[in-house]
């Protein structure tokens, strides 16, 4: 629990810690875990949608803080603009807006509380064992895209050109998966007997 | 610009995203719908994100290489979205169910 | 050439021409080879006589190369002609030859002609082996050997299972003795580095070996020597060897192979003179035989039999002599012995063939007037393996009885007994075989006839020699001075001989109750089958019975060692193999199987399932490793 | 390397092309013989002929091929008996020949490679083809049996990989032989790891518990395969166990030779005990080998000269025995239809020749004098008495066993008056029997042939062995 700060100086409780942190982080986390939270206690499979693209907006802001500028942009772009739509184009087109998933039993909410709890605990205890408690030393530029640009593009091209192949074929299989299946009314039906 | 915040230690963030990403696996392991089960995934992803960019900060790496597997993270989030929810589609087509719990074709 | 060469060859090479082109040769011409192999061995023995018995202990040694080389352990195929082999030699190879010629007629009409005398070559050659080899691994190449041809030719009627089974007995009861020479040949590696007999006699003769070390080894070479000549424990394949061939049991089972035990002793007499325990062992062993085997010889009825418990108990003699520590005596008694039980079982062999193949005396009879030539030798047989005065059976059982008198009172009158029970067993045989009525209702009695001249001159060879054979070591109370045989061998032995020193008052009682003993035998044996007519009964009851079942030994055996063994390999195989052991190592399938059937339950294809182990097993590490690390 | 590659290649001629003639395919496996040959001289260095040496896996694993005497001696054995065995081949198993081409590459790479992972290599490549020839070309469905074997030897070599790997860490990283031996080890360490080889080795020998794959493997698998599994592919474990085992962890040896010395007889016993009152001619023959290669390892263990020198005969002369046992039980099975003891007898009348070499081999399987099975069995005997009195007491009745079983088996099989139907036996089946009948006369009269082969690997090998002993103590 002692931890020291870049001045030398033993902090030995928590409170006082939390108390000195700045407001701007407490609420963007604050929003973050709450509308996080939502997103998995919320029924409606629309409402968790909206509930994440918040959860993603905090965490852009988050970016900004931490002087990644671009990434937050970006993060707002492809996560919050582009999959979030996606996910909700999906949803509207299997309609499933509605209260539709089936609850599941206490036992399995237990199960599944005390093993994220026990993860959280675990990653945290690690964390706390690793001992690291140094302060972000401050820095200017990094997370602008002229920097971010010329990384990309000389240390990372094989990577990026990567990632471009697997888009490609993250596309083409989407499209064949997509593609309606000659032979599929059949298994529909042998589907819905068996699960009749 | 914003070094009002230089009192911010790293371990904020560790715990902040630890946090995400424990709801996120509770949000894996407690929903049943499908849908829902990617979302939580993109949650967890992102509060690895959130720690690669604090790393980066707090390591005042020139070359942002955190940042830049926050990128490849990103890309290869888009594609598994991508790809899951076609799969996603192609299931609900034949069962009419987003349900997992139903999906235990895998056993024989 | 050296001589060895010629002589171990000879037989070895009628062994080999007869064994591979004897089935298109005449079986003259097979018969005739065979002969002249072991008669030409005969001679070069003769003429190499002079060379041996100079006066400085003359042998002629061959070494021919070596046969193993383990560090400093050398084993080379090497022999010697001594002393103690030519006289060996001699009898081998002139029994042997006459053996062969009465053979070409005995086995005429054997569609095994050729391969019996290519038998009998290959023994002959295995017996030169033994006692011509100067080391003891040469000696076991012809004691096992020799084995060998003894379990071919007592199975050479090969059709027949039981003769099969005969066969089998006498080779693994011969093995059972021949591991304890193994065993005695290693403790004799381990304690003097050689096998030579020179180098291992010379050592033990400097006295530097442990008193309990010589016991073990001698100990270990007699069980060898009683498996071979048909000591109590295991005497009971001798009697079954008779299964072969006559001649084969004239010349293996009687004369010489059966003796190579009496040879190993004699030969090792340096070793068995210094370890009085064995001696003490060996003495009982040869006295129990003796006495046992006498006892059930009474009560046979195949001549051949009562032949094989003569012979059992004859060498039992012989063990008694060698026991007091008269080797030469031992030695003297195989020579006579072999003289008389030759002809005996030639006789016998010759009566056989003239009653086409009848063996139960209780079906012969009278047989004096139709075979005179093969009653008269036969006759003198029983005289001399009954202690005829001046026969040769004569004298040297007279030496062995001397020499036990002075040894042990209490062992000689048991031997006293056993002789008494020889003349009575012998002349039993002999009244009911050649006297009295013929008894055999299913071959006319017409038919019965005198046998060939080839078979009938080395019966006469034979009967001479058991008349005069007594010669060659003659007691002391006739010439006044030591026998021939003894001033033979004396120098060959390391340690000298105890000379029996008797007054002669005492000496000349001993004869008398001798000559007593063969008179009582005689008279009693006359009064029950010539007086008295008397006809064995099919089966006998009381001691009559023990003693015509041989004392129940083989029922014994069956018993004790066979049965067991036999169980014990069922147990084995079926219940400890095929059960305990698969249970425990194969066991771990079923685990296994269960296992599989628990894993299956886990893995039942449900993705949240799949997730949340995943989870315990992500915790379960990491938490590991916080506690550990 | 010839000695592997010529093999191989054989083994693709047979596999894909369509001959069909015993006398190519044992002309093919002459050649190996013949190179053999050749390198006799160079073989009789001590330090041995490095035919081969190329690294493989980086520099810790060498491709490394070395013939000692010890190593020339096991080839022959190997290029001896496979054209014997080749040339029994019944015609309709000609693929067969294919496998056991291959087989022999794999033997011949057991016996060159001094390095851990090659030795592992080949080890395992002998086994495939074995596993084929008894699965494919026996009689009956066979799959329980071969799995069961394939199992048994598996967990056995999976021991020895561990025990090679955890010694190559040791000898930090490399697998060379040299370096193996140089390592030294803890006497834990040494346990962990002879423990894994000898496990390999002795279930492959077998010593007495780990023998239960032997006996049915040997009935269900076809006479070839039997005579590969027994004439050759037994010594791997025996040459594994004084190349590997006792070299490298020598530490602890002390340890294990009670035990494995007192396994060993209670193998040779209970193997002859078994023996006497099977029917099947091949079980006896597959106890009367655990007997019989027991008293090998027993005399392997005891570490002095007359038991390497006697173990390394008996291995060519109970080869050469076996697979004269087998040859005969196939003639006997192809012509009377059974091997079974109770319906076989009265062979003698009708094949005298037969019957002559039938014999040799019985009495030199008994190991009669002047026959093959003496000279080795009279030098294990002599150095297992050395070692300890009651051994040897007890190892020494196998010779009295081994005469039961083995005339029980001749006196059942061939003689009696049993008159089984036999149709003439050709000339291609005479001749490996005469030839292996010829060895046993030949090796029991001169022993000292072949014991000349391999003096100085022995006095090498035993000095390493001493010296790696002597670290410790």
């Amino acid at each position: 629990m002692y931890r020291k700060d870049k001045f030398g100086i033993i902090k030995t409780s928590k409170m006082s810690e939390i108390s000195s942190l700045p407001l701007q982080f407490l609420i963007l986390s604050f929003i973050t875990i709450l509308s996080a939270l939502y997103v998995v206690t919320s029924k409606n499979p629309v409402h968790s949608v909206l509930a994440l693209i918040l959860t993603f907006f905090s965490i852009s802001a988050h970016y900004i803080l931490l002087n990644a500028q671009f990434l937050a942009i970006v993060n707002l772009m492809v996560y919050a603009g582009a999959i979030m739509v996606l996910f909700l184009f999906v949803l509207m087109l299997l309609n499933l807006s509605k209260e539709s998933e089936p609850i599941k039993s206490n036992l399995w909410g237990i199960a599944a509380s005390i093993a994220a709890g026990m993860v959280l605990i675990t990653l945290t205890a690690a964390f706390q064992k690793s001992g690291i408690a140094v302060m972000p030393a401050p820095s200017e530029g990094i997370g602008l895209v002229k920097n971010l640009g010329r990384v990309l593009m000389t240390e990372y091209l094989v990577p990026f050109e990567l990632s471009g192949i697997l888009f490609i074929s993250a596309m083409v299989g989407a499209v064949l998966l997509g593609k309606r299946d000659k032979n599929s009314e059949e298994l529909v039906d042998l589907n819905n007997n068996n699960n009749a | 610009m914003l070094n009002v915040f230089h009192n911010l230690e790293i371990s904020h963030y560790i715990y902040l995203s630890t946090v995400l990403f424990s709801i996120g696996l509770f949000g894996v392991l407690f929903r049943r719908n499908a849908i829902v089960l990617l979302m939580c995934i993109e949650l967890m992803l992102n509060s690895v994100n959130l720690l690669l960019a604090a790393f980066t900060e707090y390591m005042g790496d020139a070359n942002a290489n955190g940042q830049m597997f926050v990128f490849f993270i990103m890309v290869v989030a888009a594609a598994e979205a991508a790809v899951g929810l076609a799969i996603l589609v192609m299931v609900y087509r034949n069962t009419r169910k987003t349900d997992v719990s139903f999906l235990d074709q895998l056993k024989d | 050439m050296n001589p060895i060469i010629l002589i171990l060859g000879l037989p070895l090479l009628g062994f080999i021409i007869n064994g591979v082109l004897g089935n298109k040769l005449p079986k003259i011409v097979v018969g005739a080879i065979g002969t002249a192999a072991v008669l030409g061995a005969f001679v070069i023995a003769i003429l190499n006589w002079s060379i041996i018995s100079q006066p400085e202990n003359n042998t002629i040694n061959l070494d021919l190369f070596t046969f193993l080389q383990i560090d400093q352990l050398s084993l080379k195929v090497a022999f010697q002609l001594d002393r103690l082999s030519i006289w060996m030699t001699l009898i081998i190879t002139g029994i042997g030859t006459l053996i062969h010629l009465y053979s070409i007629s005995y086995m005429k009409e054997d569609e095994g002609f050729y391969k019996f005398f290519a038998y009998l070559n290959f023994f002959i050659f295995n017996m030169l082996l033994l006692v011509l080899g100067s080391n003891f691994l040469m000696m076991f190449f012809g004691w096992e050997g020799v084995g060998l041809c003894s379990y071919l030719l007592i199975g050479f009627w090969y059709k027949n299972e039981d003769y099969g089974k005969a066969a089998r007995k006498a080779f693994i009861m011969n093995r059972i003795g021949d591991l304890g020479l193994l065993l005695g040949m290693f403790l004799i590696i381990s304690q003097f580095g050689s096998l030579d007999y020179s180098v291992v006699f010379t050592q033990i003769a400097a006295g530097n070996t442990s008193n309990s070390m010589l016991t073990a080894i001698s100990l270990l070479l007699f069980v060898g020597a009683t498996g071979k000549s048909a000591q109590i424990p295991l005497f009971t394949w001798l009697p079954d060897a008779m299964a072969g061939p006559t001649p084969v049991s004239a010349l293996i089972h009687a004369a010489t192979m059966v003796t190579a035990g009496i040879y190993l002793t004699v030969r090792c007499q340096v070793l068995f003179a210094l370890s009085p325990l064995t001696n003490e062992i060996i003495l009982w062993v040869g006295l129990g035989t003796a006495v046992m085997a006498a006892l059930v010889g009474l009560k046979q009825n195949d001549i051949k039999k009562v032949l094989a418990y003569s012979t059992v108990s004859q060498l039992g003699f012989m063990f008694v002599a060698l026991g007091t520590g008269a080797y030469t005596t031992a030695l003297f008694h195989v020579t006579t012995h072999a003289f008389f039980k030759a002809l005996l079982f030639l006789g016998a062999g010759s009566v056989i063939h003239g009653m086409h193949h009848e063996q139960d005396i209780r079906h012969m009879g009278g047989l004096k007037s139709k075979m005179p030539l093969t009653h008269l030798t036969f006759l003198i047989g029983t005289l001399a393996i009954s202690g005829f005065p001046l026969l040769s059976g004569f004298f040297s059982k007279d030496e062995i009885l001397t020499a036990v008198f002075m040894h042990n009172k209490v062992a000689y009158a048991l031997l006293v007994g056993s002789a008494l029970l020889t003349t009575i067993y012998m002349f039993r045989l002999y009244f009911l075989t050649f006297h009295g009525q013929y008894r055999n209702h299913h071959y006319a009695f017409e038919k019965v006839h005198e046998s060939p001249i080839n078979m009938t001159l080395p019966l006469m060879v034979l009967a001479v020699l058991s008349i005069v054979g007594g010669a060659l070591n003659l007691p002391a109370y006739l010439t006044h001075s030591e026998g021939f045989l003894f001033n033979w061998l004396k120098p060959l032995f390391m340690i000298p001989q105890s000379i029996h020193e008797i007054d002669h008052s005492t000496e000349y009682v001993l004869i008398g109750i001798a000559v007593l003993i063969f008179v009582t035998g005689f008279l009693i044996a006359r009064n029950i089958f010539v007086t008295k007519a008397t006809i064995p009964a099919e089966t006998s009851t009381g001691l009559g019975g023990l003693l015509q079942n041989k004392f129940y030994v083989d029922e014994f055996y069956h018993k004790v060692f066979v049965r067991p063994l036999e169980i014990t390999s069922s147990i084995l195989h079926d219940l400890f193999d095929g059960l305990i052991l698969r249970a425990f190592t194969f066991g771990i399938f079923p685990l296994l199987k269960l296992i599989g059937r628990l894993n299956k339950k886990v893995q039942n294809g449900n993705l949240e399932m799949y997730l949340l182990y995943m989870v315990i097993a992500i915790v379960l590490l990491l938490g590991v490793n916080l506690i550990f690390a | 390397m010839e000695l592997i590659l010529i093999p191989i290649l054989a083994s693709l001629i047979w596999a894909f092309l369509p001959i069909k003639s015993r006398w190519i395919a044992s002309g093919l496996s002459l050649i190996g013989l013949v190179v053999l040959l050749t390198k006799y001289n160079q073989g009789s260095f001590p330090d041995g002929l490095v035919v081969f040496d190329q690294p493989w896996l980086g520099e810790s694993v060498r491709f490394t091929m070395v013939i000692d005497q010890i190593t020339w001696f096991m080839l022959l054995l190997t290029q001896l008996l496979l054209p014997i065995i080749v040339l029994s081949v019944k015609d309709q198993n000609q693929k067969l020949i294919a496998w056991a081409f291959l087989m022999q590459a794999g033997l011949n790479g057991v016996f060159m490679a001094q390095d851990g992972l090659i030795f592992y290599l080949f080890w395992e490549l002998a086994m495939i083809p074995i596993y084929f020839i008894t699965l494919q070309f026996s009689e009956k469905d066979n799959f329980v049996t071969t799995i069961r074997f394939f199992i048994y030897t598996f967990v056995g070599s999976l021991a020895m990989l561990a025990s090679l790997i955890y010694l190559a860490l040791l000898s930090g990283g490399s697998f060379a032989y040299a370096d193996l031996l140089n390592t030294q080890l803890s006497h834990a360490q040494s346990l962990i790891i002879g423990g894994g080889l000898l496990l390999a080795f002795a279930v492959k020998i077998p010593i007495f518990p780990f023998h239960l794959w032997q006996a049915d493997t040997y009935t269900n698998a076809p006479a070839q395969g039997s005579m590969l599994l027994s004439g050759i592919m037994l010594k791997m474990g025996l040459y594994g166990l004084i190349r590997w085992y006792m070299p490298l962890a020598a530490e602890s040896i002390d340890f294990y030779q009670p035990i494995v010395m007192t396994l060993a007889v209670i193998g040779i016993i209970y193997g002859g005990i078994i023996a006497i009152r099977q029917d099947d001619m091949k079980r006896i023959t597959a106890y009367s080998s655990l007997s019989h290669v027991g008293l090998i390892a027993a005399g392997f263990f005891t570490l002095n000269a007359s038991g390497f020198n006697g173990g390394l005969l008996q291995m060519l002369v109970h080869g050469l025995n076996v697979v004269g046992m087998f040859l005969i039980i196939d003639i006997i099975q192809k012509n009377a239809n059974t091997r079974n003891l109770s319906e076989l007898g009265g062979i003698a009348s009708k094949f005298k020749f037969f019957t002559v070499l039938f014999f040799i081999i019985v009495i030199g399987t008994a190991a009669a004098p002047l026959t093959s099975g003496f000279p080795g069995e009279f030098m294990l005997l002599n150095s297992v008495f050395k070692y300890n009195s009651i051994h040897g007491l007890l190892s020494g009745l196998t010779i009295i066993l081994c005469a039961v079983y083995m005339l029980r088996i001749f006196q059942k099989a061939a003689l009696g008056s049993n008159e089984i139907a036999i149709s003439e036996i050709s000339f291609v089946d005479y001749l490996p029997l005469i030839i292996v009948a010829f060895t046993v006369l030949f090796i029991g009269l001169f022993p000292q042939v072949i014991l000349e082969i391999f003096p100085l690997s022995v006095e090498k090998l035993m000095l390493e062995i001493s010296n790696a002993k002597g670290v410790l103590s």
